[in-house]
């Protein structure tokens, strides 16, 4: 394991996770609680938090301890490390709001397995110092939390006519049930990669000026 | 994924500072999972009781304190054993005894619907239930958490005894909305007949097993009314 | 197709029912048509190796005189189908598409055209096997039905391949076409002579004539003409694209199967058409060598339409001028309209494989200017192949290039062609010229 | 003689007289007594749904295919006119238009256009509005009301994005004697009352637009199976899943569980065998496939119809079977 | 049908509650190893597997976490012997049925830390459920989880041949199909329910 030498931070140590690397939006990772916990505003922002937490945590904790981890026991050692962070976040969300406990569900726990985590601990934390480990944990956070929040503000705005709970429209809105139901997060995540799908189309179309090549066979 | 394998398989270098940094881990974890449970323990313990209290004091309308018991076959117990149902008894501030309150669940629209219902003894009657937990369509079957014309069938649901003792004079059940006749009928939500339908299924069951059981130790209830 | 049909009648599962239009010339008799200035012969007009020259560019023949020899065994000496001069020996066009070497023949115009040369041949009930299958390569014996393949080779099964049966395919499935039907009913002792010595070199007991029950008036004539000879039968079939096809006929006669990627001897059965059969009969007692045929001559662009005994290497054009023919956008194909391919040069000639002459012209060739739909998975297909493959699926692979796939998956060589498919789909997909490329892939990769 | 054109074509040289177009004329041809029966049974209000679903299903089409006309082969149409056939009467217009852009737009157009989808488009549509305005889509309105060429439903004219007013009121006032708000199906399924037979051929009960008489939608069906337009076999075969499981079930508690003739007759299973499992598109093209596509369909019907939380399971019947038609074969 | 019983939990997780369509577990599989049907099945039966085999794990540690009254340690202990029971299993499997071991073996390290896997055993926690209603909740979230990346396998086989307009060509296509199967898994709700 080379620990890489560059400790330069850049902006691109954070925003990385952001935008270009998205974890949801691009790396397609995380699905089930983006999904899952999305179908309002509130929620989505709580696990976005509760991840970046587990995130930030475990990315420093491994980037401390990364040159004493045998390679043998690595992802066990990581698994662990993980594991205690999401037990820590699920009793606090537990002591900070029963209600948003119930909501949110199994899931807290199921941050455990989300891939985004394990995958930063091998492939960015294990490798870098901590000071960069957590700047990048931010910025896979941040990304994530948006991205959560994109389809929590959608859900939420479309199926119960609210945005954190505040009461947009009025009684005469009719809710879109269908937003805050299981199928509704797939669709709204796949609108959301459709959207991003057509405006890199159209960028590249602009890029290179090929002829009026028609999307639909 | 595939270091997860060679991760597993037992390690080759068992060196020393192998298994202390895995010890030293393994304490880390222990230590802060140990720490934040025991530092958040009050604090959820106290979320718990609120929301159980603020449910209480809903279904058993003017209890401004609760005790909890545990029902068993021999009777009344303060620590849950294995065959113990959980009730929970509600005071005014006079410490006389409301009512009790006892948890049902039922099979919903889309899974199970948990409740809290208050038994008034009294008058015999259910005086209020309260939805805990449930998935049911929003703008359908949620109405059973809000709609005001559902929630007054439990303003005085019939649930006395048999003579006999041994089960329900009448079974709780819901009927077509509009065709309500009985005290112990509940008007069922038009458009949620799934859901009304569970809410009926959950006390009818709960309160034929539990209610027998429970009235012979009415006066232990009482008895602590006095009693700080 | 209801279940009873198939058991009164015989037939196969699937098929299709286009219109026949053959009523105006089946009705008429067969006539001759005149010769042209100059006929065009390929060497190449059957499948197997192609003939080998015996003239020279210059040098005079009569008709019937052997101008090119086999090539070896799976392959047919050719002769001169009129009296003339050898113009030349060079590529010509022809219906295969391809140039191919062929011999031009200046007809004489004075000559009566008689058949001046012929092998003398012993009384056809004295022939042993072996010399009928070698009189039939001499006089250049192919399978007139369209494939053109030597006849002889059929007829000489190998020893491991017993056959019993002789199957006699006369149901001209095609559209448009009668100049089978008109064979059977204007030569039935030419056809009954040429079963009979089929029957012989094959050493094959029974002889079935299947008919399409359209040409019920062939079947009677033949059912009269074999009222004595108990091996032989006539039997009307179906009348149902492509019962002519041989594993089809097969079927509906025998209730057999061919297996998949198997010939008909495999399971004992030879296959002729009637009008190679009556060729043989008619010309083998003779020792005259196959120099003309009969060729439909018909379709929409056709002002005098009929069958005509047209001598081989006559170039379309000299036909399409002798009947007369109309129309601004033309498409003339040699063959029937299911099968036959598309020419676009009027030098193109008649040989051997050329049953039929059709004309489509506009009203026929702007209707098929149709807008490609998207396959809309209607199953129209599958239920027309008479392969019982799924041309649906197969024509979506072909137009992601998964070539292999479909013939391995999709046992794409089993298609024979036959464009039943392509006939039905109401998305007008062209799916036969989808599995030519497909296979014509598959053949270049293979190695 | 002029020189003409000489065309190269590749064979078969002759084509089967009927194509896409002409296919899906025939649906429309097929499908449209069905929509004048609803109109005659519900009037104004069902016309002025027809149109906007269909006119929102057009120029969805359009939208999103401005490269080449896809709005001549009728296709978008027939999803317009089947999609409209599935919605409650009085269902608010501006639902029934975004009902129209999910089915062609999310339907059909995301997968390529006509012949590429995997779902039935109408179908999809109709399951969005379903799960996303549950209260609207099981409101249900008497037939034959009183003065339907003249007023409309108070529901249809909803504006848009706001909750459709109460109809029950509404409906009991303008409603003929016998004629009732319930779905015989609903009825049924809570109160174990099956309606008769008679009533169901001839679709003097409520429903949806689509599920009025069960006989104009088997003579339209049957008209389309004669032509060879739709498979006989898939309405066949999902009758001959429906009707023998209903029996056995009805057998089993004939208190609980209606005979299989109800099962046939009631709700969607007509329109939705006749007209929508048939869409070639989503089901199968062998002969054995779309027999199991169809004995699917009609089994997972009853148990959606006896067993699960809603009273119709056709639509999502279908929607399965769709989905489990396999790739090949 | 009671809520409590066995051919209710197995139906409810197969249909209604599907752990893939209405659950949101399992969704990495579910959108990453679809694309064809020969290896979604097994994948499907691979995963099955695990889940019966940390159902049991998951069951008999819990009754000692109880037992000492360390609920705490309930997440780490799970995944910790779920991922090496499904190691152990992997390298039984490999000595002993090799064929096995190739048509199942390379999809268990990946199925090890997947959400579905600790979610059956979370939720029958949760649930309280007993031993043989654990077995039954982890065999019909698996049979579930198959057939729902079995018809999504399906139906992207399906579209490989379709001329889809590049737009929804990329992941966005399996997100729109998966949010129609559950469009389609709602028909199961409320199925053996309250209803009558
Ligand atoms: C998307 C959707 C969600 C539904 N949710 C519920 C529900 O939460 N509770 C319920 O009882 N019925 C629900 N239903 C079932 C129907 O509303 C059902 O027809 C109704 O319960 C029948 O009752 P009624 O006879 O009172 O109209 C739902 C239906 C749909 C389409
Ligand atoms: C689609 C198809 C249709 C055919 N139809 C006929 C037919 O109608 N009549 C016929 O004699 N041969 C037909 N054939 C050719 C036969 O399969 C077989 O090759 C021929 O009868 C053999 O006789 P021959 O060698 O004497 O020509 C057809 C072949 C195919 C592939
Ligand atoms: C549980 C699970 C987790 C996965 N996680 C990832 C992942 O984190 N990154 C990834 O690229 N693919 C992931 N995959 C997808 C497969 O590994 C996929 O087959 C592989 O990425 C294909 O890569 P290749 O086409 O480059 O061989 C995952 C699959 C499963 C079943
Ligand atoms: C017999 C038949 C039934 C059809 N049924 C439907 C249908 O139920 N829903 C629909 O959207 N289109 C239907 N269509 C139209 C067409 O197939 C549909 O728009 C395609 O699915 C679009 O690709 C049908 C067409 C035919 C010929
Ligand atoms: S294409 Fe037709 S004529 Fe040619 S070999 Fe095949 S079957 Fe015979
Ligand atoms: S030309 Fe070929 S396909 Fe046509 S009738 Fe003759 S043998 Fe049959
Ligand atoms: S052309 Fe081939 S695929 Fe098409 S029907 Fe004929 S045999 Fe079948
Ligand atoms: S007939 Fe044409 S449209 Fe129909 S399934 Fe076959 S290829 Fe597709
Ligand atoms: S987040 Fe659920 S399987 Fe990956």
């Amino acid at each position: 394991m080379t620990r890489k030498t560059d400790t330069q931070i850049t902006w691109k140590t954070f925003s990385e996770g952001l935008w270009a690397n998205n974890p949801v939006f691009v790396m397609l990772l995380g699905m089930c609680p983006t999904l899952a916990v999305t179908n309002s505003a509130i929620n989505a922002l709580a696990m976005g938090l509760a991840t970046t937490f587990v995130l930030l945590a475990s990315g420093l904790l491994v980037s401390l301890l990364a040159r004493y981890i045998p390679k043998q026991v690595r992802i066990a050692t990581y698994i662990v490390i993980i594991a205690t962070f999401v037990t820590m976040i699920d009793y606090i969300i537990q002591a900070i709001s029963l209600d948003l406990y119930n909501a949110l569900g199994a899931f807290i726990q199921l941050i455990v397995v989300n891939c985004i985590i394990l995958g930063r601990a091998e492939a960015y934390a294990s490798k870098h110092r901590p000071a960069k480990a957590v700047l990048n944990a931010l910025g896979m956070g941040a990304g994530f939390t948006l991205a959560l929040l994109c389809l929590g503000l959608v859900r939420e705005i479309l199926g119960s006519g609210s945005v954190f709970g505040v009461d947009l429209f009025g009684p005469a809105f009719q809710p879109w049930v269908i937003m805050t139901l299981p199928p509704g997060g797939f669709l709204v995540l796949g609108a959301w990669l459709l959207l991003f799908d057509w405006f890199r189309l159209r960028r590249q179309q602009k890029e290179t000026v090929t002829g009026g090549q028609s999307d639909v066979a | 994924m595939n270091e997860a394998q060679q991760a597993m398989q037992p390690p080759r270098a068992s060196s020393t500072l192998m298994m202390i940094v895995l010890n030293g881990i393994a304490m880390l974890a222990g230590f802060l999972v140990v720490m934040t449970s025991q530092l958040t323990a009050p604090r959820i313990a106290e979320n718990q009781r609120i929301a159980i209290e603020q449910a209480v004091s809903k279904v058993i309308p003017g209890a401004t304190r609760h005790r909890e018991f545990h029902l068993g076959k021999d009777g009344l117990r303060s620590e849950p054993g294995a065959d113990t149902t959980t009730i929970y008894a509600g005071y005014d501030d006079q410490d006389h005894l409301l009512g009790v309150a006892a948890r049902a669940a039922a099979q919903g629209y889309a899974d199970m619907i948990y409740l809290l219902y208050g038994y008034d003894p009294t008058c015999q009657c259910i005086r209020g239930i309260k939805v805990l937990k449930f998935a049911e369509t929003p703008g359908l079957g949620d109405k059973i958490t809000h709609d005001a014309a559902f929630q007054s069938n439990f303003d005085a649901l019939d649930a006395r005894l048999a003579p006999d003792g041994q089960g329900l004079a009448h079974a709780i059940a819901k009927v077509k909305h509009g065709t309500k006749q009985h005290d112990w009928e509940i008007d069922a939500i038009s458009g949620a007949t799934i859901s009304s339908t569970a809410v009926g299924k959950a006390l009818n069951q709960s309160a034929q097993a539990l209610l027998p059981q429970l009235l012979p130790h009415l006066q232990e209830l009482r008895a602590t009314e006095k009693r700080p | 197709m209801g279940l009873l049909q198939q058991l009164r009648r015989g037939s196969f599962r699937h098929g299709i029912h286009p219109p026949a239009n053959k009523q105006v010339t089946a009705a008429q008799p067969i006539r001759r048509l005149a010769f042209a200035e100059r006929l065009v012969i390929p060497l190449g007009q059957h499948i197997g190796r192609p003939s080998r020259a015996l003239v020279r560019k210059g040098q005079e023949v009569v008709r019937g005189q052997p101008i090119a020899a086999a090539d070896g065994f799976v392959s047919v000496p050719i002769h001169a189908p009129a009296t003339g001069r050898i113009h030349d020996i060079r590529l010509m066009p022809t219906a295969r598409g391809e140039l191919s070497e062929s011999i031009v023949l200046d007809v004489y115009k004075a000559d009566t055209q008689e058949v001046r040369w012929r092998e003398p041949v012993a009384a056809p009930n004295t022939l042993t096997p072996e010399q009928i299958v070698q009189a039939v390569q001499a006089i250049g014996m192919v399978g007139l039905g369209g494939a053109a393949f030597p006849s002889h080779v059929k007829l000489s099964p190998p020893d491991d391949k017993p056959v019993d049966t002789l199957v006699v395919n006369g149901c001209e499935c095609e559209p448009y076409l009668s100049c089978d039907h008109r064979v059977m009913l204007e030569r039935p002792r030419d056809l009954i002579r040429g079963i009979e010595l089929a029957m012989r070199a094959a050493g094959v007991e029974r002889a079935i004539i299947g008919i399409e029950d359209n040409k019920l008036d062939a079947v009677a004539v033949l059912q009269d003409a074999l009222r004595d000879n108990p091996c032989i039968r006539a039997r009307a079939v179906e009348t149902k694209y492509p019962q002519g096809s041989e594993k089809m006929l097969i079927k509906s006669l025998t209730g057999q199967e061919v297996p998949a990627g198997g010939l008909p001897a495999d399971i004992g059965i030879i296959v002729n058409n009637v009008g190679t059969l009556a060729a043989i009969g008619r010309l083998l007692p003779r020792g005259e060598g196959l120099t003309e045929r009969v060729v439909t001559v018909t379709g929409p662009g056709v002002a005098r339409p009929g069958n005509y005994i047209v001598p081989l290497g006559t170039p379309i054009g000299f036909v399409l001028q002798q009947v007369g023919h109309q129309g601004t956008h033309t498409d003339f194909v040699l063959g029937g309209p299911m099968m036959g391919p598309s020419v676009s040069d009027l030098r193109t000639p008649i040989t051997k494989g050329t049953s039929g002459l059709l004309v489509l012209n506009d009203s026929e060739v702007l209707k098929e200017t149709r807008r490609i739909w998207p396959c809309i998975k209607c199953g129209q297909c599958v239920s027309a192949c008479p392969m019982h493959l799924n041309p649906a699926q197969l024509g979506q692979l072909a137009v992601k290039r998964e070539f292999t796939r479909m013939a391995d998956e999709y046992h794409l060589n089993d298609c024979f062609e036959c464009g039943c498919c392509a006939y039905t789909c109401p998305s007008n997909i062209p799916l036969v010229q989808h599995f030519r490329v497909a296979k014509a892939y598959n053949r270049e990769h293979a190695a | 003689m002029s020189k003409p054109t000489i065309e190269l074509r590749a064979t078969p040289h002759i084509h089967a007289p009927h194509d896409v177009v002409k296919i899906m004329r025939n649906v429309v041809f097929a499908s449209l007594p069905m929509a004048a029966w609803s109109i005659w049974s519900y009037g104004l209000s069902a016309l002025l749904l027809m149109l906007a679903v269909v006119a929102s299903c057009l120029l969805t089409e359009r939208l999103f295919n401005r490269h080449n006309n896809t709005l001549g082969d009728w296709s978008t149409s027939i999803t317009g006119i089947l999609l409209f056939l599935t919605l409650p009467p009085g269902f608010p217009a501006w639902m029934g238009m975004l009902a129209g852009f999910i089915a062609i737009g999310m339907g059909k157009v995301m997968f390529g256009g006509l012949g590429m989808n995997v779902f039935n488009p109408a179908l999809i549509g109709r399951a969005f509005v379903q799960a996303a305005f549950p209260v609207a889509i099981t409101t249900w309105i008497p037939a034959f009301f009183e003065g339907r060429f003249t007023r409309l439903i108070p529901s249809t004219l909803t504006p848009p994005f706001t909750i459709p007013p109460e109809t029950a009121a509404w409906s009991q006032q303008v409603a003929v004697d016998a004629f009732t708000g319930a779905t015989p199906l609903a009825v049924q399924k809570f109160d174990h009352v099956a309606a008769p037979a008679l009533h169901l051929l001839t679709g003097t009960t409520a429903g949806s637009l689509g599920e009025g008489s069960a006989l104009i939608i088997l003579a339209c069906g049957l008209y389309l199976a004669l032509r060879r337009i739709l498979d006989w076999r898939i309405p066949l075969a999902v009758m001959a899943g429906t009707w023998p499981s209903a029996e056995l079930f009805h057998w089993i508690d004939p208190g609980v569980y209606p005979d299989g003739l109800f099962m046939l007759l009631s709700g969607g299973l007509m329109p939705g065998a006749w007209f929508m499992a048939t869409d070639m598109v989503g089901s199968p093209v062998t002969p054995r496939g779309v027999v199991i596509y169809g004995l699917l369909i009609g089994i997972v019907t009853v148990v959606i119809r006896l067993f699960g939380g809603l009273t119709e399971g056709v639509m999502y019947a279908i929607l399965l079977g769709n989905a489990a038609t396999p790739p090949d074969r | 049908m009671s809520p409590d019983s066995l051919t209710f939990i197995f139906l409810n997780t197969v249909l209604a509650n599907n752990f893939v369509l209405a659950m949101f577990l399992g969704l990495c599989p579910f959108l990453g190893v679809s694309g064809r049907l020969d290896t979604a099945i097994p994948m499907g039966i691979a995963t099955t597997f695990v889940m019966l085999v940390s159902s049991v794990c998951a069951y008999a540690i819990n009754q000692v976490l109880v037992a000492f009254d360390i609920e705490f340690l309930r997440l780490i202990s799970y995944i910790a012997i779920i991922a090496s029971a499904v190691q152990l299993v992997e390298m039984g499997l490999k000595k002993y049925s090799p064929s096995l071991f190739r048509s199942l073996g390379i999809f268990l390290p990946l199925i090890t830390t997947n959400c579905a896997i600790l979610g059956v055993a979370l939720f029958q926690t949760f649930r309280d459920y007993d031993f043989s209603q654990s077995l039954v909740y982890a065999f019909g979230a698996g049979v579930g989880f198959t057939l729902a990346i079995a018809l999504m396998a399906g139906l992207r086989e399906k579209l490989e041949l379709s001329q889809l307009p590049s737009v929804t060509q990329g992941a966005a296509l399996s997100l729109m199909l998966g949010g129609m199967l559950s469009l389609t898994f709602m028909g199961f709700a409320g199925l053996g329910g309250g209803h009558g």
